[in-house]
């Protein structure tokens, strides 16, 4: 059902843009002021939204993370998975986020022989969300050649690099292939593990239909609905150098794919795809984990009146010592009386 | 805010590398800059619709090669009914002479490298 | 699971290098044949 | 050409079709190629070539041949032996008929000079092992390459037991003298081989070595033909005269004889 809703939803924003387009001829909508709130959304929305995280307080270091903490110098501990200097984060941080380390340490409860719980490493869904990612970035960076002038020369280069097998004329990007088939994964993996199903919600699905529809639409226009593309190139510096002006004869299949990435820009800020600033400020992966060497004071806490037992020793040394009680440190000799000594 | 400097800093970092194209190509002064072809002089049409050799020249090329090379045709009868020599080198550079000013111009534009000028030889030279 | 391999004596530090020196040149000289052709070798 | 049109319009209907869109596509998706052979072309059943050893011997001819070929196919001219590329080129009656000779060959075959070339043959191996089929024999016994979907891995020179194919080390072009523009050339990390001039036959015209024997060496010295006609100067020449085939027992069947 959460499915369903979301493809459908995906698919009214396709009809929406080719009745606008098609139908209506609203090309400065689509093709410009949609995207100009769009951007405007995505950056502002996340600006918001990191402002807001930033603003609440962390309560703890959070000390379980993984491996073992630093604690005394003979107990090895774990300087990556529990790092508790900024160097180590900075690792910790780095395999986080370049290689979603977390993801790979994914396991797999199993019964199995009947009665026996397994515990196994389940390498697929970091696989398909490696394969995703990475994909993702190259075709982010290689449409930059849409948005500079002149190319930068590691768009050309990498564009060199996928486009490597030369099959087809424009030459097939061995990336398409694989955003497409990560994608196909990580849907059909909500759709066919039941577990997995039943915890999948609208807005786990609707990114999912949003990507593959621009995927979709995006492989069309390159290989199979061909289009004027110095058009769309002179469309899109217009955009970004703020003297916006539609070209003409840009095929509609052009404005689905704008319409759903505008989409998916002004959808993000307020979506789970916030994970990506989110890795970046997740407290339980950016924090050193160095409680035991260093005292960290829960910021909300109220301001407590310490009166720790060295200051009421130094209250009442002298009356302890005459009451003959032990103290830590003895009261100082009077001078007069060590004279007469 | 808690580790204010830090967020803004990554903040700031975020929004210059969403912004790159912007700056970039403002920077670069060329944001203004398209693809000026030089036309044939003596011929104002080309085997198809201007609209159609945009969109689909590398397709029509590609075409051009299957058919010379695997069935030995290599004559094309375009839309209008007249008659072409499939050849990249004889045909399409006959009127487009300049290679510099006509392919180069828009490959360049959008970031295309086609392999085709590996073997295909520009007749007036590379 | 990763943090093993980033542990280890002298000598498997240096045979590390010797390999990553091995696959550096194989790279290298895949670099190479890509853009001077097979040439390179036969 | 029609089945990969259709293919792709079914492609592209079932790609807009998925997106849910009733809305017709606007604009043209491709066209159907409408093709001709060129006029005045030279087309064949079974093309053939015959080589006459004797008339074809002297220095002279087989230079004009190699160069007359080479020249107008852009093949480079590469000192190291073993980065050479040739399409024709003259190895000894004992190295190119080696199941047809013994001891007591006559003086004037055993180290005679012989033109060879691809044999376009009737079974060849080079086109059964090729991944790709960048080589592929035309309906008219042509056995061609199309360069485009050459990916360079050389089966087809092991498989070829002639010798006829080279392999582009480097890049060919500035081993090439005077580029020839109406032909193109080749870049590294491809196989290429004599096409019998498949693009001079297009227009009406004679191979190049055919051509450059005949006038250096005079008539005959190569005939050129369709097999595939009784009547036909190359079925005549075959009928009258004793030709050989390169190694015949291979069973390729080659279409390149030589009158000995």
């Amino acid at each position: 059902m959460n499915a369903v809703l979301s493809l459908v939803a995906v698919l009214a924003l396709v009809g929406l843009a080719v009745l606008g387009v098609e139908a209506g001829g609203l090309y400065s909508l689509f093709g410009v002021i949609v995207p100009y709130i769009a951007i405007v959304l995505f950056l502002g929305g996340l600006i918001f939204r990191v402002l807001g995280w930033a603003k609440s307080p962390v309560p703890f270091r959070i000390p379980t993370t993984c491996g073992q903490q630093k604690s005394l110098p003979w107990i090895k501990s774990s300087k990556y998975d529990n790092p508790h200097t900024g160097f180590g984060v900075l690792v910790r941080m780095a395999l986080e986020i370049l290689f979603f380390r977390s993801l790979f340490r994914n396991t797999k409860t199993q019964i199995a022989e009947g009665d026996k719980v397994t515990y196994g490493p389940t390498k697929w869904l970091w696989m398909g969300a490696i394969a995703f990612h990475y994909s993702f970035l190259v075709i982010f960076i290689r449409h930059l050649r849409f948005f500079t002038e002149p190319i930068p020369f590691f768009v050309d280069l990498l564009q060199t690099v996928d486009g490597f097998m030369q099959v087809g004329v424009p030459v097939f990007y061995m990336t398409s292939l694989i955003f497409f088939g990560a994608l196909g994964y990580l849907l059909l993996r909500r759709l066919a593990i039941p577990q997995v199903r039943y915890i999948s919600l609208v807005n786990d699905y609707f990114p999912l239909f949003l990507l593959l529809g621009i995927a979709t639409t995006g492989i069309l226009l390159r290989h199979f609905v061909k289009t004027d593309v110095v058009g769309i190139k002179e469309l899109t510096l217009g955009l970004l150098s703020f003297q916006p002006a539609i070209t003409e004869g840009i095929h509609w299949l052009f404005y689905v794919h704008l319409f759903l990435v505008c989409t998916l820009l002004a959808y993000f800020p307020f979506s789970k795809l916030m994970h990506l600033i989110g890795v970046f400020m997740s407290p339980t992966r950016n924090l050193a984990n160095n409680s035991r060497m260093v005292r960290h004071i829960n910021p909300w806490n109220a301001p407590v009146k310490v009166h720790t037992y060295e200051e009421y020793e130094d209250d009442f040394r002298d009356k302890m010592v005459a009451a003959g009680l032990p103290v830590d440190k003895q009261p100082e000799p009077k001078p007069a009386q060590a004279e007469k000594e | 805010m808690h580790d204010a400097g830090k967020v803004i800093i990554g903040l700031a970092i975020f929004v210059l590398l969403i912004t790159f194209p912007i700056w970039f190509t403002l920077a670069s002064g060329k944001a203004g800059h398209r693809p000026e072809l030089e036309l044939p002089k003596n011929e104002t049409q080309c085997v198809e619709s201007k609209e159609y050799m945009k969109a689909w020249h590398m397709d029509l090329l590609n075409d051009w090669r299957d058919a010379a090379v695997r069935d030995g045709k290599r004559m094309y009868v375009a839309e209008d009914g007249k008659k072409y020599v499939m050849s990249l080198s004889l045909t399409c550079l006959k009127c487009h002479t300049n290679k510099a000013k006509f392919c180069d111009e828009c490959h360049n534009y959008v970031g295309v490298v086609p392999y085709c000028w590996d073997c295909h030889v520009d007749p007036k030279g590379d | 699971m990763l943090e093993k391999a980033l542990e280890g004596s002298r000598r498997y530090w240096i045979w590390i290098g010797f390999l990553l020196a091995i696959i550096g040149a194989g790279v290298i000289a895949y670099l190479l044949q890509m853009r001077d052709g097979l040439a390179v070798t036969g | 050409m029609d089945e990969s049109r259709r293919n792709f319009l079914k492609c592209s209907t079932v790609g807009v079709a998925g997106l849910g869109l009733a809305v017709p596509v606007a604009t043209a998706i491709g066209k159907a190629l409408t093709t001709e052979t060129l006029p005045g072309h030279l087309s064949a059943k079974r093309w053939a070539l015959v080589v006459d050893i004797a008339k074809c011997q002297s220095p002279d001819v087989q230079h004009a041949c190699v160069e007359a070929c080479h020249q107008i196919h852009n093949v480079p001219n590469i000192e190291d032996k073993h980065h050479e590329v040739k399409w024709i080129w003259k190895q000894t009656y004992t190295e190119a008929f080696p199941d047809q000779v013994h001891e007591y060959t006559e003086d004037r075959l055993k180290d005679a000079p012989v033109l060879v070339l691809c044999n376009h043959c009737e079974r060849p191996p080079c086109v059964r092992v090729c991944p790709t089929q960048a080589t592929f024999k035309r309906a008219d016994g042509i056995v061609m390459m199309d360069m485009h979907r050459c990916i360079g891995c050389r089966y087809c020179i092991a498989a070829c037991p002639y010798g006829a194919r080279s392999f582009n080390w480097k890049d060919p072009v500035p081993h090439i003298k005077n580029v020839h523009a109406n032909f193109p050339t080749r870049c590294k990390g491809v196989v290429e081989k004599c096409n019998l001039c498949a693009e001079r036959l297009a227009q009406g015209l004679a191979p190049a070595c055919v051509e450059a024997a005949n006038r250096v060496a005079g008539p005959d010295a190569m005939v050129f033909g369709d097999l595939g006609q009784p009547d036909s100067n190359v079925a005549r020449a075959l009928r009258t005269r004793h030709t050989i085939r390169r190694k015949p027992s291979l069973g390729t069947a080659p279409h390149v004889f030589y009158v000995v």
